[in-house]
């Protein structure tokens, strides 16, 4: 811990929903000019133990505490009327997205305002007139790197990209001059490089002393700023200590567990000769022969703007995927990733180009004369919920997924979807529920087992592992693996997330603003980008030291 | 002749059309506790308001009769004792055949509009009456229907009308407001716009001016200040002593008594008998039984089941009137004996009052002669397997008070296995219903100050015939009643009518409605003519 | 937490209450003995008291008896209309929902039309239209409600349409008729027989306000709505004629709503 | 393209209302009986002759066809034709009755609003939320002709502190503006409450009260426009209860008004007042649609608002 002065001394603290522990006496300190991350999965207790130095404990939460300081000055006992004077003053929250973390119908400039309307000028604590008001919104804006100041702050939040968005949410948290700054999530709804940016603000700000206290469950994310990090489980801080200590040899299992569940991209150290030199606009394919289970070939699809213009979500796209292959499929939000994926479904008519399954063609023909081929190639979503009936049980929802499942007599129906759930690492016994009963975990197991039950060729996976924990995530991503390996069922991957890509496919291609940037081999296109978007989007992957 | 009028039902008031004579009555409300004042407004609340009606040729409404009196004055006026006296007209003279009336005419008379009345006038008037433009049912029968036969101006203060037979009640219906006098200015440039009326079109010779009309909340009228020819002999002569008399509409009857016992209004009429204790003593309450045809059942003759006298006898006894009318009314209305009202001039027949009675074995006895002797699982009586069962239709909307007798006698005849099936018809369903005779009985009431109203109910093809009677005797006794002008011989053949009603059931009278009127003690000088309708003439207003 | 609790006995004397005014709609005989026609002008406008709990009115009817024969009427009307209305609307509202743009666009501008009227009015022109009694108020509650009913049953449509799941099941090669009967009409029905369970109340209340303006069914029947507009001249001397009716019809009303409430939230539950 | 949207919404408003026009017209055309008939009452004297120049007065010897363009030009011209009944132009008569209902309206709506912003706004803490929330579910679930009659009882007729009946001043506005109040508060006060209670949890809310903003500048400055946007969808459904209302509450009350006339038109079978009136309430609704347009687009900046106003919420 730094000798500077302390901003922030927790010790002992607890919170309680009744009788139950979600917060368990957890002891934490942060100093000015130091980054602390609180690292855990979803349910580990990181947000509310960062609510707690907030006294924003929802209905129902007891907060007790041997010792919670914040400027040095006991806040246990504090009145509602206490904590409001702390907040925004003395502690500022930036929290996940800010498309909905500002209120979508104010103006950016009045978000921003509201902390200076609320304890007057930071250092005087005067009211501000309205002049003064305006100009501190600006500087607070060109502090937090926001192009053209004066326009934002006259724009709702909607108007603004998410960047912007995230930056324009940090002003306002900073507005008020306070000396810590607590950011829950502050990355998790942005693109990578989106992401680098902000990472790379919130680290200047600390270096400008301002106490961070960053909250993730992404160990890559917060390794690149934090000088500290805690990693929380159930609501223990199970380990702490410097970043790169608790990076390089965790002492804790659990922290273990987390490293080594997330995926890492392959750093520079491959063996060049092992990639064949890719030929520019080649097909890539991977190694194993035969003919392709899926040919795109001169893909695109247009899309009518609200103005009436016209925007190609996807242009010219051209691949194969055979047998038993893993091709991944990366871009930021908006470079048409799920477009192409709905196009190769056969979800949507390509409006240039054509699709083929196992050489037949499959785009530009009747969906009657494609239901009966559906079964060869299968679809998961990010959100396996939503693709199920809320009305069915996993059962019935598995055996939709059975060729001719119907026609089957009921014992071998039940055996197969048995045996299906046993192949996705499910128990028998969760055949009866209905899929809000489920874990995130659960429910993205029976998406597969229910795209598996036709036994497919190939698997078109939508942003599969995006809404799930890293070490649930790693379970998913093993499984697809399995299944790759045991049925030989090719798959389409696609993710905005490259290390998962690099960890599950051969193959990849990188898409932006609907066209192929890039493409070819993993190793190769990931250790020596081609392409400079590909290159800002490697370099932009948080890494661990 | 005439039918009721639609809208007056659907008002929920007592369903009673007026082919009213006036009579200038003693009874005046006393005087109030403070002395009388000059000017002043009196508010008065009512059931109704007579949009659309408001022509006094052609309205067939009661409410229009009571809010058209203060505008409009007449040829002559009639007493409580019958006797007509002079009004417009200062003498008259009848022919020998009864064929002719002619009227001498006051010479100071104006219209409100400062046109003048004399005998053109007359003239003007009555053509106006009988004009088919004009859509008079009311007036039109009045003045005669088909006897009458015209009118002559024999000079400005002289005028004829003539009859194609003898027509007796003429000189009491000209009494009627219905045959009150527009200015003749008023005919001329407003013909079309009579019916919507309002200021500067309802234009009379009357003691008051309508002088604000807002359909559906309120009229206004200010005192006529020339106003110096009432009726010989009233009360109240020259200008009215208030300055403004203001009508309220208030449909609800509860809301029109709280609405006097909170002083927001000093006068109501139609007043519900229900709230008459609610009032309480601190007002003065005037309740006038009605003259002509009480609130009656009317046996259609022509379908089987009232084709047998001895059923409709056994209808006619079958239930507990007594008892109904006292639940419902609560002694504030009486029930009727006879097809006239006790106050009809000279024709009731009193001693019918000793006849009728209820006798529950009677009518068992009489139906199981008559052959309905058995019953079905209902309890109903049947013969050769055909229910004993009567449909009575009646026009919506039903007053409440008439809703609940109707109840009690269906369930009183219940008793005595007799099926009575009540059809509360829209406007054009009843219609439809009624032209078509496809009824066993329909209920109304007919107000009338003359008992020639009976010539419409009981006479061949008359159109308040409801029981499609058809009588050659009856029809001789009515022509000769009407053409007779000698008071006792009408009252001798009216009497023969009513006794012989009395034994053939044809028409069922249950109870003689009566206009109550009630006013607080802030107001005075209130009269009410024969109908219980007030005059505001000589009305005043108490310190 | 608390409120937990009260709700949940709120809801429980809800649906006793729905229980009760349902036995008394098919079986009045288990409460009353008494006939809700039978006259007796001994005992008129009696207060309610021994032997007449509701009091009677001026012919000396048992009201209680009259309330409770007339849960057949108010009840018959309130549910008979809805499940009219929410029978059609489905129907209407999901093929809508799944026909072309352009039919869809003409028929909902035609819903719109109906729906830029309140429903009380469009019952009142419907009676207009077809003239007053007891099936005429239920059709024209039911023709009014109707818009409202099509509507959601068609967003509903469209909602489920666009669902993962459809998708999901059209991904899996499953026939759309097939996906129509499997998915689309069940998930459909769900949120409208919630709407329908509060409409009931909805109805109830149009048509006994029909009824009370003199358009529905006639005296002596002993609908709720008639019952009441029957003791509203009567509220300085005998409130109970008036009162009772009332207190049936909020309390049915009431008790609707608080069931289908919490249907809905129950099917939200399940939704997320 | 601003332009044009106007002038689509124009064109959309134009149908609507035309759609309520033809509707009325057939609809009323299949009213049974002779309208001729219905007009006169039965009066002994009109002849068939003078039935018939009536009917050729009123068109209604025209072939259908002929009888609706006529209709419609007569409609454009803004003539509503004569009432039956009244033997006035309609738009007189609905002109006469419009005031008073607009002030019943306006009275309704501003007692409506208060009592549901007191209910939703100031009313904090679970219990007493709860009991507000009992009460509004009561005032929704009471007829209003029920609502009125005891209100009358108790106010008018027992304590006595109101007249009973009558059009003249505030005084006899409070009980029936309360009567059409009551319901419609119920229903906002329980959207707004949600509507804030939802905003509540919002993630900006907790921001906003992160940088220490207190309940009152939650409310006024954050969470009311968000609860208003859902308010907002119930205008139509509020427009509906305040002129159904007044078809009630003018009767209970005996105050004339529009809701008189319609009754009385439908009741009579006076045709052109109906159709008067069908058309009046479909102009009304087609402008309080617009209104509610507009005001989306003031409040939220993000969404072009629906369009039909939603009804029935519960």
């Amino acid at each position: 811990m730094t000798d500077a002065h302390v901003l922030v001394r927790a010790a002992g603290l607890t919170v309680r929903f009744g009788s139950t522990v979600v917060v368990d006496s957890v002891s934490l300190s942060l100093a000015a000019g130091e980054c602390l991350a609180i690292v855990g999965e979803s349910g580990s207790g990181k947000t509310l133990t960062a609510r707690a130095l907030l006294g924003l404990l929802p209905d129902g939460a007891v907060l007790s505490a041997d010792e919670l300081l914040i400027d040095g000055a006991d806040v246990r006992r504090n009145s509602e009327a206490d904590w409001r004077r702390i907040r925004g003053a003395r502690v500022g929250l930036v929290s996940q997205d800010a498309l909905v973390s500002l209120d979508p119908l104010r103006r950016v400039g009045r978000e921003v305002a509201e902390v200076l309307e609320i304890h007057g000028d930071p250092v005087s604590g005067h009211r501000m007139p309205w002049a003064a008001l305006d100009e501190t919104v600006t500087t607070q804006l060109g502090r937090v790197a926001m192009p053209e100041p004066e326009e934002r702050a006259r724009q709702y939040p909607h108007e603004l990209s998410g960047g912007l968005r995230q930056r324009a949410l940090i002003a306002s948290a900073l507005a008020g001059k306070p000396g810590v700054l607590i950011a829950d999530e502050p990355t998790t709804a942005l693109d990578v490089t989106v992401q680098a940016q902000v990472l790379d603000l919130l680290s200047g700000l600390r270096d400008d002393g301002l106490g961070i206290i960053v909250i993730s469950h992404d160990l890559a994310v917060v390794a690149g700023i934090a000088d500290r990090v805690a990693v929380m489980r159930s609501g223990r801080i199970v380990e702490v200590g410097a970043t790169v200590e608790v990076l390089s040899n965790p002492r804790h299992p659990y922290t273990r567990m987390l490293l080594a569940a997330a995926p890492r991209l392959p750093d520079a150290s491959f063996p060049e000769s092992s990639f064949p030199e890719p030929v520019e606009g080649s097909r890539p394919s991977t190694s194993s022969g035969g003919d392709p289970v899926l040919r795109a070939t001169g893909l695109g699809r247009d899309f009518r703007r609200p103005d009436g213009g016209v925007r190609s979500a996807v242009d010219d796209v051209s691949f194969d995927v055979l047998p038993a292959a893993a091709i991944g499929i990366v871009g930021e939000s908006g470079s048409g990733k799920t477009t192409l994926a709905r196009l190769l479904l056969g979800f949507d008519a390509p409006d240039r180009g054509s699709v083929t399954l196992d050489g037949q063609p499959w785009s530009g023909i009747t969906e009657g004369r494609r239901r009966s081929r559906r079964g060869d190639i299968q679809y998961i979503s990010q959100d396996p919920l939503g693709s199920f009936d809320p009305r069915y049980t996993v059962s019935r929802i598995v055996a939709e997924g059975l060729r001719g499942g119907s026609r089957l007599s009921s014992r071998t129906r039940a055996a197969r979807i048995r045996t299906l759930l046993d192949s996705v690492g499910l128990d028998a016994s969760l055949a009866g529920r209905r899929p809000h009963e489920l874990s995130g975990g659960q429910r993205q197991r029976v998406a597969i087992a229910r795209a598996i039950a036709s036994e497919p060729r190939i698997l078109v996976c939508d942003e599969p592992v995006s809404a799930l924990d890293v070490s649930i995530q790693a379970t998913i991503i093993d499984l697809l693996a399995g299944l790759r390996r045991d049925l030989g069922v090719a798959l389409v991957f696609v993710s905005h997330d490259l290390a998962v890509v690099a960890t599950l496919c051969d193959d990849v291609l990188v898409m932006r603003d609907g066209r192929v940037v890039e493409s070819g081999a993993i190793g190769e296109v990931f250790a020596h980008p081609r392409h400079p978007f590909t290159r800002a989007l490697v370099d932009a992957v948080p890494r661990m030291p | 002749m005439f039918s009721r009028p639609r809208p007056l039902r659907i008002a929920g008031s007592l369903a009673l059309v007026t082919a009213a004579a006036l009579v200038l009555a003693g009874c005046s409300t006393p005087a109030g506790s403070g002395e009388k004042t000059e000017g002043g407004t009196i508010t008065f609340g009512v059931d109704v308001d007579p949009v659309g009606h408001l022509d006094v040729h052609s309205s067939q409404l009661d409410i229009n009769a009571i809010l058209q009196r203060p505008v409009f004055d007449s040829l002559v006026s009639q007493n409580a004792d019958g006797t007509i006296v002079p009004w417009l007209a200062t003498s008259w003279q009848v022919s020998d055949d009864g064929l002719q009336y002619t009227f001498d005419l006051r010479d100071d008379v104006t219209f409100s509009d400062g046109e003048k009345f004399d005998a053109a006038a007359v003239k003007a008037n009555f053509d106006h009456i009988v004009d088919p433009a004009t859509e008079s049912a009311q007036a039109s029968s009045l003045i005669g229907g088909e006897y009458y036969a015209g009118t002559e101006v024999i000079d400005d203060t002289t005028v004829r009308v003539n009859f194609s037979q003898p027509y007796a009640p003429f000189l009491a219906n000209a009494a009627s407001v219905e045959l009150g006098f527009y200015s003749p200015k008023v005919l001329a440039e407003h013909a079309d716009e009579l019916k919507a009326g309002g200021p500067g079109i309802s234009v009379g010779s009357g003691p008051f001016i309508l002088s604000e009309y807002t359909p559906g909340s309120e009229l206004v009228y200010t005192r006529n200040p020339d106003y110096d020819w009432a009726p010989e002999g009233a009360t109240a002569q020259g200008p009215a002593t208030i300055d403004e008399l203001d009508v309220k509409i208030l449909p609800e009857s509860s809301v029109r008594t709280s609405a006097l016992t909170s002083g927001q209004v000093d006068v109501i009429g139609d007043t519900a008998p229900s709230s008459l204790d609610q009032i309480g003593d601190g007002f003065t309450v005037t309740s006038t039984e009605s003259p002509g045809v009480p609130y009656s059942l009317y046996l259609n003759v022509t379908r089987p089941v009232f084709s047998d006298v001895e059923v409709r006898k056994a209808f006619a006894g079958g239930f507990d009137l007594d008892a109904a009318v006292k639940a419902v009314f609560s002694d504030s209305y009486q029930r009727a004996y006879s097809i006239l009202g006790p106050t009809t001039p000279d024709s009731y027949d009193a001693a019918l009052e000793t006849s009728a009675s209820f006798d529950a074995d009677a009518a068992n006895d009489a139906l199981d002669a008559a052959g309905w002797s058995e019953r079905d699982s209902d309890g109903y009586r049947t013969k050769n397997g055909e229910r004993l069962s009567a449909r009575w239709i009646s026009y919506t909307p039903v007053n409440e008070d008439n809703a609940n007798l109707a109840n009690l006698i269906q369930d009183g005849l219940k008793k005595i296995g007799f099926e009575v099936v009540h059809d509360q018809l829209e406007p054009g369903a009843y219609l439809d219903a009624y032209l078509a005779g496809d009824y066993d009985l329909t209920d109304w009431g007919f107000l009338s100050a003359d008992a020639d109203v009976l010539r419409s109910h009981l006479g061949t093809g008359g159109y308040q015939n409801a029981s499609h009677l058809s009588d050659p005797e009856i029809d001789a006794t009515l022509a000769s009643a009407v053409a007779t002008t000698d008071a006792s011989q009408r009252a001798e053949l009216y009497t023969q009518l009513q006794q012989w009603n009395a034994e053939n059931a044809v028409i069922v009278p249950l109870y003689v409605p009566e206009y109550i009127l009630a006013s607080s003690k802030k107001v005075g000088g209130i009269e009410v003519d024969i109908h219980g309708w007030p005059l505001f003439s000589g009305a005043y207003v108490t310190k | 937490m608390r409120g937990r609790f009260a709700a949940r006995a709120g809801l429980v004397v809800a649906a006793l209450f729905l229980v009760a005014v349902t036995l008394m709609a098919v079986a009045p005989g288990l409460f009353t003995p008494l006939d809700p026609l039978a006259t007796d002008t001994d005992r008129v406008l009696q207060p309610p008291g021994w032997g007449h709990p509701f009091g009677t009115d001026q012919t000396g009817r048992d009201m209680f008896a009259r309330v409770v024969h007339g849960a057949s009427y108010s009840l018959g009307v309130g549910a008979g209309a809805t499940a009219a209305a929410l029978v059609i609307g489905v129907v209407v509202g999901t093929l809508v929902g799944l026909a072309p743009r352009i039919v869809d666009g003409v028929a909902m501008r035609g819903v719109e039309i109906l729906l830029a009227f309140p429903e009380f009015l469009i019952a009142l022109f419907a009676i207009a239209v077809l003239g007053p009694g007891p099936v005429n108020v239920a059709t024209a509650v039911g023709v009014a409600a109707l818009p409202a009913y099509i509507r959601v049953a068609r967003a509903e449509t469209l909602v489920v349409r666009r669902s993962g799941y459809v998708e999901a099941a059209r991904g899996l090669g499953v026939h759309p008729l097939r996906v129509a009967v499997s998915h689309v009409v069940p998930n459909t029905l769900r949120p409208l027989g919630v709407i329908a369970t509060i409409g009931i109340g909805t109805t109830i209340v149009a048509a006994a306000g029909l009824s009370f303006l003199g358009l529905g069914p006639q005296d002596p029947t002993p609908e709720w709505g008639l019952l009441l507009s029957g003791g509203r001249n009567l509220l300085a001397q005998a409130w109970w004629v008036a009162f009772f009716p009332g207190v049936l019809i909020t309390g049915t009303v009431v008790s609707a709503t608080v069931v289908g409430r919490r249907l809905r939230r129950a099917g939200e539950g399940r939704r997320s | 393209m601003v332009f044009r949207r106007i002038l689509a919404r124009l064109a959309g408003m134009l149908v609507v209302v035309w759609g309520a026009a033809t509707a009325a017209f057939l609809v009323l055309k299949l009213v049974p009986g002779d309208p001729v008939d219905v007009m006169l009452g039965v009066s002994a004297q009109a002849s068939p002759e003078l039935k018939q120049s009536i009917r050729a007065d009123l068109g209604l010897d025209q072939p259908l066809p002929v009888q609706y363009v006529s209709y419609l030009s007569r409609l454009v011209r803004g003539d509503f034709g004569t009432s039956y009944q009244l033997r006035l132009p309609v738009t007189d008569v609905i002109g006469q009755q419009l005031g008073y209902t607009l002030q019943l309206a306006a009275a309704s709506l501003a007692l409506a609003l208060a009592i549901a912003l007191v209910g939703a706004v100031v009313v904090h803490g679970r219990a007493a939320r709860g009991i507000v929330s009992v009460l509004e579910l009561l005032a929704i679930s009471s007829p209003p002709f029920w609502i009125g009659l005891v209100l009358l009882s108790v106010f008018a007729f027992g304590l006595g502190w109101f007249p009973v009946a009558g059009a003249d001043g505030i005084q006899g506005l409070v009980l029936p503006a309360l009567t059409i109040a009551l319901p419609v508060a119920g229903i906002l006060g329980q959207v707004l409450r949600t509507g804030l209670e939802d905003a509540e949890q919002q993630p900006f809310a907790t921001t906003a009260r992160a940088r220490g903003a207190g309940p009152a500048r939650l409310v006024l400055r954050h969470t009311l426009r968000h609860a208003a946007i859902p308010a907002l969808t119930l205008a139509g459904y509020i427009v509906g209860s305040l002129l159904g209302g007044a078809v009630i509450v003018e009767s209970v009350f005996a105050r004339p008004g529009l809701g008189r006339v319609a009754l009385a038109a439908i009741t009579n079978r006076d045709l052109p007042v109906v159709m008067g009136i069908i058309v009046f309430t479909a102009i009304v609704f087609v402008l309080v649609n617009l209104v509610v347009d507009l005001a989306y687009r003031a409040i939220d900046p993000r969404i072009a608002a629906p369009t039909a106003a939603i009804r029935g919420a519960r």
